[in-house]
């Protein structure tokens, strides 16, 4: 019998990688100094290419989809690729956000004038950090076009991760998106042990992380029979409380929870993120999160919706885990990326009372949530590789020390993201944690969003003590200072700032395109 | 106890002594291949669970390929690294036993349920399309299609990540053997440097060598043991 | 009309206080003026009321609603009744005396101007107290009166002990305050008014215990402007203000404030015993402590402030007996005010005559340099004292003989009082004026300028001639009866016996008094070892001394201990919860210690978590 | 016989395997305890594709085996970096990312 | 459309300071003293425009903002409300011009920065108390936070960066628990009406059980208690009060603090009435506490600023007390005393301020015999302090009694108590005065304390004269506050208690 793919809902998918095999071509094919000029424009324009498609394909089929359903909106509903893929409402929501926080990822990658010696990646990550070799190709202005590719397979997996309708394929996206992340993660062209580090640390815990994945997912399938989501979610119903089941279903938690960052699997967060690169920490910051809770929410939604009973305390206890821990131990950090990343490890806990709340507004209110935290990442990393020094990046607090003064633009914006955040009103971060804290509530776990309430109290505290060091400090002699960049960085900032505030001030318009996308198809 | 039963035992027995032996021996080459004993009696397994082409596979591409790599690259990291087995990290031993164990009992606790599952074999399927091969090619080209596909580019990060990482380039064209000779040539020293003490009294490290004109040579001590206020006349000598 | 009377003092005092140097010329005379048309006004309304029957002589005139919440509606209104037109006439006639004579007291001051703004102030407010017609109203007077008192006691700023007293004497007041709005809320909360008419009116079906509750609160504000017994304190210290002031108001006007409230609520008080007993015994009690401290002052105003102390105790002791005493209680009020505002004047040109030395030891002799003081200040003491043509004696010996009808043993009180009082008094006018001569080197006493003995004269002709005027030719009981209401004492001149034994009395203390000062020699400095009687005397009977055990080295320690509180307890807490989260954040980044197989252990740790806890859900 | 003791004998191994990673040093021996792991993931899969009757679990284990390739050679490209930079392929010495 | 104009007329204000270039120091002032005072008479032809007849809430203006969450623009004032916004609008002005060298004094920050953001700090206020959308009410509840934090952390004293930082995080937790209940309240009326929302008319008309009452009642209550500052959330008022510049302090505690009380009215109240009753005991004796701890901590201070923050504790105290009575002299007192206590300490903190300058220094030991040096200076710091003692005569004092009656109706002991706090004020404001004002001056008071000069005159003569304008005609504020707070009270169901002895009610004057 013939396979059944259908080319219109994997679009995206297919574009992306076939737009990656074409990268790998032309760095096979491509003469060293022609390659840049050729990458750049290939990548543009195939997200670009992707989205514009999705986007089309999304209204066409929610039009004709109104039209079929007689007009009750079911949001879109459609498995695909012999059921290995589940194109559906949230799905696409994602696919969406994340073809543009690639976009805006792709620019951040494409940076060369904020360091002196050339892009943010090292001229031949093979050479000997300090050695001759590294002089010479650095003098010779050589670099790794070779990012592109992986980038392209990072975004292709990326974007199969969180529509993947089974357990095996959900695996291999996961470790299609994964893979390109572990190297591009060693490629720093500053402070290259850290980044080799990094990448190392990154590589042993994802795949220790991943192992746990697949050995969950064999035992779902010994018990349902099969791998896909739909047969998973009918076997779970009639088989009675079976213990494999369960140790299933929190293996699998175990893979997925790592990926999202969540406690007591977040140790890799703040290494990854202060020694990778920082253009990749904010595109991976996003990207990869995103990803990791639609997949998350895809699986507990709809294999596990059944054992929803069961699978609740357990996130509730994540949940408070992340959130505390993260706020907390964001306090007395002294280096600005190290502190983000717990923020970040704080805000997958606000995220995942939206998981627990299992309603379909946790689904809209995750699915905007992530939106608004994904830009406000990847602006606040473009401004945090713009604060250089004479080494690199100036990453340690005190030398961000009286920035106001010294270059008021930056540090403005800087104070912005920090509000976004920390959620004061009229930023996105705000209308983020009011929709996921309402979503809390509805289902039920008020204790949950106390708790969170406390810790973003807490996480005020060291947003606010950037911004007093920044405006109220003097200026010392080791301040660093602002480099001016290209446009590249300038209009991911500037899509940034513009999202962050867009979608504290105006959300109305994003609200509405969340809610209708509906639930899981099944 | 039939047939089945006493292969199970016994391969299950090694399996787990080749597992425990990975973990617990000095030498890491000694851990490869203990680790590769494991996986042959997996092999076994597979045949007694009706999966041919699995075995195969996994003899071939897991066991062979794959730890071969294993020990190019124990080549490479030095065959005889060994890292002695007492604990560095405190209570990282403990605790890992502990989390180990409370992990396993778990784990096997759920595993080992009641419940026997139903064994209705792989006859019938093996027997849809001809054999077991034929049924795992029907499905890996109809039902997985995608993730075949998507395992390409999985396997092409793969190369380019170990070309990235491992590949040395050469950042200047190769010497020709001509090259080299006329570079040896035209440098103002062609006869190799004389030793310290040559054609002077005592042949200790620190006293320098005469040249063919009787003047002491610098160039010939140590960058140690030459005086400062020469350094520059040593130098000269060299470039001249 | 009777707004006039408040609006053309209030209307000086703004003029001169905004008006600021420009002013400072003509200044006084405004004042002067300004106080004297408000007597005028005064008088024309007493005449108008002559002219009018019994009944309808009181006028009511509503200015404006002033607030009106719910049920509690205060009206801006203003009444005149016999009771209050009395106060007036007193008020602005005895202060424009005391207006004239601040003209030359005050001669040399520079900023003279802001003294008669303040005393046009007072009068303003002392009459919004007297003409206001519900008790809300009478306490924003009496709050205003509070005031004045306070800016003039601290008159001269820069002398320290003089910005002292003045907040002594206003927080005092606060305290006496206190217990005046308590009782406006009784009556709110009681009778759902506060205006006299409606009290009055709804004061028959009140229940003993809030009628009793309101008579104490009066009480309580009654002594705290009157400074009577437990808030008697702040006068003694009040004498720090230039005399004048002391005349106006620490003699004749305000501190006679509390006896008309009391009078002016004597509907209240008729209908609660328990409370008229409470305003005996005070009145009695501060009676006897004034002219006890009278006796060992040496500083002239203060002996006169003790003695001010004790006649308000006799006053407050008559309208605490009833209906029977009220009319001699304003009585009283109205001789006190001529001859002790007389005596005050007096003491004032005293010392100016002796370069403003208050140390009575230092005079002696004066009665050959300071003829016109010596004949007031003389005509005064006879009246204080009770002599029996003179003002004193009619309105004394009448409270007297009330006092005996009542209780004999207040009744022996007052009689008490009126032999210390001739004692004292005795004691002062031998000091001053008889004895030989013990003035400081370089003092040579002269006459007044007549800016300040004619304000003298007029007075001690009231003090002299005041009581039969008002006793028999304007027939004061038969004035006030519709007001207060007036009972006649049961047997009528029952107590034949008992005026020779007052005359008796007073001439005992006199004599005993003329043969310790008046033939001995007075010693320039006062004795150190004297009886104990005599030092606690000389200390206000440690008035202060206990005020401040009480309250204020306790009240500085709480404050002290609560401040330290502040900062280290609740920062400290908040400090500590920071503190705590500080130490837990630092506690958990050394978890994350840099080794990949520490992460590898935790995650296999949180793994075992996971299972464990699904495996809970399980059983 | 119960095919469950083949998923026991799978935990028994995939718990060895991740010891193995939490307490050896050498950063291959890591990595060979983690491709234990995947191992005794295989073999579940191959006993539940034997007990369901579905050839599902086969194709999963095959798939496995090309992404434990993939993931071999990722891997040890980074671990051969470590130890050009480092000199010792030891994990530990990756310690300066910390706090 | 009325109260969004009101509005922009700041923001555009604070826009354009804001984009002046650096230099133009007096040009930036200058804008910024014209637009405050455009938008006190806008503000001031909205309060008298009021019709009050009715309690109920006009210049209603309503547009969606974020349906999904049922939020919108909706703006309306009643008595209490427009009052306030009048008395916020009114202080501005007199801020700049109190406030005009402060900027230059402080040394720190541009010029512009500082009447921008007061500017901006405006609208915040005009907009906190013109909200009827709930959601629109915690906005600017939290915006409102901003331009405070970096007028005190850039334009203050010398620990202006603790005090600001201890500032921004006590209102900040207040505000995140009040989010809490906010949802929670989002999500109780999406359960009963079908469609959650925060408007507050309709919510009024949502009947809670009088379980989860209690349970959000407690997460906007502990907000509104770190905003007016009740005892123990209290220790950040000092601290910010005496860092920040005058001006600055002067809005804070005159207007800011004000949302804390205005939001127990206007939210608590009408919204949570059986919860209000339940917890009303608990918080009578809160309020008591606050009276008598603020007095006496008042009297301990050593630093003039410190000392006013504390007798603005004490003051709220007495704000709470009267709301948590119920009876209308008490809701009615505890309104016109908000209004009251803006405009008196407002008068102090200006005086004080003045003085500061001067002296240089804000300790109470560095000054004595000011009105020997100059008596117009000390005179007005004597009015103000009197009308902060609740001296009759005095606007202070009609609230301050109307509080304490409609206490005494209620609950006799707390009136009891808060009656004989009036003493405490008395003694601290004249200790201050008397150590301040009387005595010796020393030769450095002789040197630098001048007399006031027009310009601070200009600046404090119009409060003064409000207070006492307040003083003798309170009917002209409490005529617009008594029907919102009859409507209050039918919320709250509680009637006035009559009299005992009701005396033959014949006609009280005309």
């Amino acid at each position: 019998m013939k396979p059944s793919f259908e080319y219109a809902a994997l679009a995206p998918i297919v574009i992306m990688l076939t737009a990656g095999v074409l990268s790998v071509v032309i760095e096979a094919f491509v003469p060293r100094t022609y390659r840049r000029g050729l990458q750049l424009p290939l990548v543009f324009v195939s997200i670009a290419g992707s989205f514009v498609y999705l986007v089309s394909s999304a209204t066409a089929i929610l039009n004709g989809d109104a039209a079929m359903t007689g007009g009750q909106y079911q949001g879109l509903r459609q498995i695909a690729a012999g059921g290995s893929v589940a194109i559906d409402g949230p799905g696409m929501f994602t696919q969406g956000t994340l073809l543009l926080v690639a976009f805006v990822g792709a620019l951040l990658f494409a940076e060369r004038s904020v360091d002196p010696q050339g892009d943010a990646f090292a001229s031949r990550a093979s050479t000997l950090p300090g050695s001759e070799d590294e002089r010479q190709f650095t003098a010779q202005g050589w670099s790794q076009t070779e990012i592109w590719p992986l980038f392209l397979f990072a975004v292709s997996g990326m974007l199969l991760f969180p529509v993947s309708n089974d357990l095996l394929t959900m695996f291999i996206a996961l470790e299609v998106l994964s893979l390109p992340l572990y190297l591009l993660a060693g490629m720093a062209r500053r402070r290259r042990l850290l980044s080799q580090e990094a990448s190392l640390k990154y590589f042993v815990l994802g795949a220790f992380s991943s192992a746990f994945f697949l050995f969950g997912s064999a035992l779902i399938y010994s018990v349902a029979g099969s791998m896909t989501f739909g047969t998973v979610a009918t076997a779970l119903t009639d088989t009675l409380q079976d213990p494999i089941l369960l140790t299933g279903v929190g293996l699998i938690a175990v893979g997925l929870l790592f990926k999202v960052g969540a406690v007591p699997f977040h140790q890799w967060t703040p290494d990854v993120y202060q020694g990778s690169p920082t253009p990749l920490v904010a595109f991976m910051g996003a990207g990869t999160k995103i990803a990791a809770f639609g997949a998350l929410f895809r699986t507990f939604y709809v294999a596990f919706g059944g054992l929803r009973w069961e699978w609740r305390p357990m996130m509730w206890v994540i949940a408070i885990l992340t959130m505390v821990v993260g706020s907390i131990l964001a306090v007395t950090q002294t280096d600005i990326k190290r502190m983000l990343a717990y923020s970040s490890v704080a805000h997958t806990g606000f995220i995942l009372i939206a998981l627990v709340a299992t309603t379909p507004s946790g689904i809209s209110s995750s699915l905007f949530y992530l939106l608004a935290y994904g830009f406000t990442t990847l602006g606040v990393f473009a401004l945090v590789s713009l604060v250089r020094d004479s080494t690199g990046e100036a990453t340690h607090l005190s030398q961000w020390a009286g920035l106001g003064k010294k270059s008021p633009v930056v540090a403005s914006i800087f104070a912005l993201f920090l509000f976004a955040l920390a959620g004061i009103p009229l930023t996105s971060g705000f209308t983020g944690k009011f929709a996921v804290f309402t979503a809390g509530v509805e289902g039920g776990a008020n204790a949950l969003v106390i708790v969170a309430v406390v810790s973003s109290a807490i996480a005020a505290f060291f947003y606010a003590r950037v911004v007093v060091l920044m405006f109220f400090t003097p200026e010392t002699e080791n301040t660093a200072d602002v480099v001016i960049p290209s446009y590249f960085t300038i209009a991911a900032i500037g899509i940034s700032t513009a999202v962050t505030l867009l979608l504290g001030i105006v959300p109305q318009p994003v609200l509405d395109a969340v809610v209708k996308a509906g639930v899981f198809v099944r | 106890m039939n047939g089945e039963s006493v292969v199970f035992w016994i391969t299950a027995i090694f399996a787990v002594v080749g597992a425990l032996g990975m973990v617990l021996s000095r030498k890491a080459v000694h851990s490869a291949l203990w680790v590769a004993f494991a996986m042959v009696n997996l092999a076994v397994l597979y045949f007694t669970l009706q999966a041919p082409f699995l075995a195969t596979t996994q003899i071939v591409v897991y066991t062979g390929a794959v730890m071969m790599l294993f020990l190019f690259v124990l080549m490479i990291v030095g065959v005889d690294s060994s890292d002695s087995l007492l604990e560095t990290l405190k209570g990282q031993r403990l605790l890992a036993t502990l989390f180990g164990l409370a992990f396993g009992a778990l784990l096997l606790s759920g595993v080992a349920s009641t419940i026997a599952l139903r064994d209705n074999g792989l006859d019938v399927a093996n027997g849809d399309y001809g054999g077991n091969i034929q049924g795992i090619a029907h499905l890996v080209f109809n039902r997985y299609l995608l993730a075949f596909e998507v395992t390409s580019a999985l396997l092409i990060t793969a190369v380019i990540g170990a070309m990235v990482l491992a590949h040395r380039e050469r950042w200047a064209p190769r010497k020709t053997q001509a090259e080299l000779s006329r570079e040896r040539t035209f440098t103002s020293q062609v006869t190799p440097l004389p030793n310290p003490g040559v054609l002077a009294r005592h042949n200790a490290v620190d006293t320098p060598a005469l040249l063919p004109d009787g003047t002491p040579s610098q160039a010939s001590l140590p960058k140690q043991f030459r005086e400062t206020s020469h350094e520059d006349e040593a130098a000269k000598e060299v470039t001249s | 009309m009777t707004a006039a009377l408040i609006g053309l003092p209030l209307f000086g005092a703004t003029v001169l206080l905004l008006g600021g140097r420009r002013t400072n010329a003509w200044g006084h005379y405004f004042a002067v003026a300004m106080s004297a048309s408000s007597f005028f006004v005064g008088v024309a309304t007493f005449m108008s009321m002559l002219g009018r029957s019994a009944e309808d002589r009181t006028i009511e005139t509503h200015l404006f609603d002033w607030i009106a919440v719910g049920s509690f509606q205060v009206p801006f209104g203003l009444q005149i009744d016999q009771l209050s037109i009395a106060f007036v006439l007193l008020i602005t006639g005895v202060g424009t005396l005391i207006h004239i004579y601040s003209i030359g007291y005050m001669a040399h001051d520079e900023n003279r101007r802001k003294f008669f703004a303040y005393l046009n102030l007072f009068v303003a407010a002392m009459l919004l107290l007297v003409l206001a017609n519900n008790y809300f109203l009478l306490y924003v007077g009496w709050e205003g009166v509070g005031l004045a008192s306070y800016l003039l006691i601290s008159f001269w700023q820069h002398k320290p002990s003089a910005a002292v007293a003045g907040k002594k004497a206003f927080v005092v007041n606060r305290v006496g305050d206190v217990g005046l709005s308590l009782a406006v809320m009784l009556m709110f909360v009681t009778f759902g008014t506060v205006t006299f008419s409606g009290v009055s009116a709804a004061a028959g079906n009140g229940d003993a215990t809030s009628l009793k509750l309101i008579g104490f609160a009066l009480l309580l504000a009654a002594c705290g402007k009157s400074a009577q017994f437990p808030l008697q304190s702040w006068l003694l210290d009040a004498m720090e203000g230039p005399t004048p002031v002391s005349a106006l108001i620490h003699a004749a006007t305000m501190v006679t404030a509390g006896v008309y409230l009391i009078v002016r609520a004597h509907a209240i008080f008729d209908l609660s015993e328990t409370a008229r007993t409470a305003v005996v015994v005070i009145g009695a009690i501060t009676l006897l402590l004034g002219a006890f401290i009278g006796t060992a002052k040496d500083d002239i105003k203060k002996g006169l402030a003790g003695s001010t102390m004790s006649q308000i105790g006799y006053m407050i002791l008559a309208a605490g007996l009833g209906p029977v005493g009220y009319v001699f209680a304003i009585f009283h009020l109205l001789t006190h005010g001529m001859f002790k505002a007389g005596l005050f004047l007096g003491a004032g040109s005293v010392m100016h005559g002796v370069n403003d030395d208050v140390n009575m030891r230092h005079y002696g002799a004066l009665r050959g340099a300071m003829k016109i003081t010596y004949v007031t200040f003389g005509l005064g003491f006879l009246a204080i004292i009770g002599i029996p043509p003179f003002a004193g004696f009619w309105s004394k010996d009448e409270i007297i003989k009330v006092a005996f009808e009542q209780n004999t043993l207040v009744g022996l009180c007052t009689l008490v009082g009126a032999g210390v009082t001739a004692f004292y008094m005795t004691r002062m006018m031998t000091m001053t004026f008889f004895g030989e001569a013990r003035w400081e080197k370089d003092v040579h006493p002269h006459e007044s300028p007549s800016t300040m003995t004619i304000p003298m004269i007029i007075l001690a002709v009231g003090s002299a001639f005041g009581g039969l005027l008002l006793l028999f030719v304007g027939d004061i009981e038969a004035w006030l009866e519709p007001v207060t209401g007036f009972a006649t004492s049961t047997e009528a001149g029952g107590m034949a016996w008992l005026m020779p034994t007052t005359l008796l009395v007073i001439a005992a203390g006199v004599a005993y008094a003329w043969n310790t000062y008046g033939r001995r020699p007075v010693p320039v400095v006062a004795p150190a070892e004297v009886s104990l009687l005599t030092r606690a005397a000389r200390n206000d009977a440690y008035g202060d001394a206990i005020n401040e055990a009480i309250f204020m080295r306790p009240g500085l320690h709480l404050t002290r201990a609560l401040v330290w509180f502040d900062t280290k307890g609740i920062d400290g807490f908040i400090g500590g919860f920071a503190a705590l989260i500080g130490g837990l954040s630092a506690r958990g980044r050394k978890l994350q210690n840099g080794y990949a197989r520490s992460y590898a252990l935790t995650m296999l740790g949180g793994a075992a978590l996971i299972a464990f806890v699904l495996y809970l859900v399980r059983l | 016989m119960n095919p469950n003791n083949y998923l026991i004998l799978a935990g028994i191994l995939f718990t060895i395997g991740a010891f193995g990673v939490v307490v050896r040093r050498n950063a291959i021996i890591v990595f060979m305890s983690v491709e234990m792991m995947l191992n005794a993931a295989n073999l579940a899969f191959a006993t539940a594709a034997r007990t369901t009757g579905t050839l599902d679990g086969q194709v999963a284990a095959f798939f496995v085996m090309v992404v434990a390739a993939a993931e071999v050679v990722v891997g040890l490209a980074i671990i051969v970096t470590i130890f050009r930079t480092r000199r010792s392929a030891s994990i530990d010495e990756a310690n300066l990312l910390k706090y | 459309m009325q109260l969004t104009t009101l509005m922009l007329i700041p923001l555009v204000g604070a826009i354009a300071v804001f984009l002046l270039p650096a230099a133009k120091e007096t040009l930036a002032k200058q804008v910024a003293l014209a637009v405050s005072i455009v938008t006190a008479i806008d503000a001031i032809r909205l309060a008298l425009s009021l019709d009050n007849s009715s309690g109920a809430i006009q210049f209603v203006e309503k547009h969606e903002w974020i349906p999904a969450f049922g939020i919108s623009w909706s703006l309306g004032i009643d008595g209490i409300a427009g009052l306030l916004i009048a008395m916020a609008t009114i202080l501005v002005p007199l801020i700049i011009v109190a406030g005009w060298w402060d900027a230059e004094n402080s040394g720190r920050g541009t010029v512009k920065g500082f009447f921008a953001l007061i500017l901006a700090l405006e609208v915040c206020m005009i907009g906190v108390f013109a909200a009827t959308d709930l959601f629109l009410f915690y906005v600017f509840f939290e915006v409102m936070l901003l331009p405070v934090y970096f007028l005190i952390g850039r334009f203050g004293g010398a620990q202006r960066s603790y005090a600001a930082m201890k500032f921004l995080l006590y209102s900040l937790v207040g505000g995140l628990f009040m989010l809490a209940s906010l949802i929670g309240l989002y999500v109780v009326s999406a359960r009963t009406l079908g469609q959650g929302t925060f408007d507050f008319v309709t919510l009024t008309g949502l009947h809670m059980d009088a379980g989860t009452q209690k349970t959000l009642f407690l997460g906007f209550f502990f907000a509104f208690a770190v905003k007016a500052p009740m005892v123990p959330f209290h220790t950040w008022l000092p601290d910010a009060a005496a860092e920040a510049t005058p001006g600055t302090s002067t809005l804070l505690v005159g207007v800011l603090d004000k949302v804390g009380t205005f939001g127990m009215i206007r939210y608590l109240l009408p919204i949570f009435p059986d919860a209000s009753h339940y917890y009303a005991p608990i918080i009578i004796v809160l309020a008591c506490i606050s009276i008598f701890y603020g007095a006496l901590l008042a009297i301990g201070q050593t630093d003039m600023m410190r000392l006013i923050a504390f007798s603005s504790v004490s003051h709220f105290g007495f704000i709470v007390l009267g709301i948590f009575v119920f009876s209308s002299q008490g809701l009615a007192g505890s309104s016109f005393y908000m209004i009251n206590h803006g405009f008196s300490t407002g008068a102090l903190f200006l005086v004080v301020g003045y003085l500061a300058s001067r002296r240089g220094s804000k300790k109470i030991s560095d000054f004595g015999g000011v009105s020997k040096v100059a008596p117009v200076l000390a005179g007005v710091l004597l009015i103000s302090g009197l009308s902060s003692l609740a001296l009759p005569g005095m606007s202070s004092f009609v609230s301050e009694f109307l509080v304490l009656i409609g206490t005494f109706s209620e609950n006799r002991v707390a009136a009891n108590i808060a009656t004989v706090g009036i003493v405490l004020a008395a003694f601290y404001i004249l200790w201050m005065y008397q150590r301040v004002a009387t005595g010796e001056p020393s030769e450095e008071v002789n040197s630098t304390v001048s007399e006031i000069n027009k310009r601070e005159l200009v600046a404090i003569v119009p409060i003064l004269a409000a207070i006492i304008a307040l003083g003798i005609f309170p009917q002209a504020a409490l005529k617009y506050i008594n029907p919102a707070v009859s409507d209050l009270q039918k919320y709250v169901s509680v009637v006035d208690p009559t009299p005992a002895f009701g005396a033959l009610t014949e006609g009280i004057g005309s």
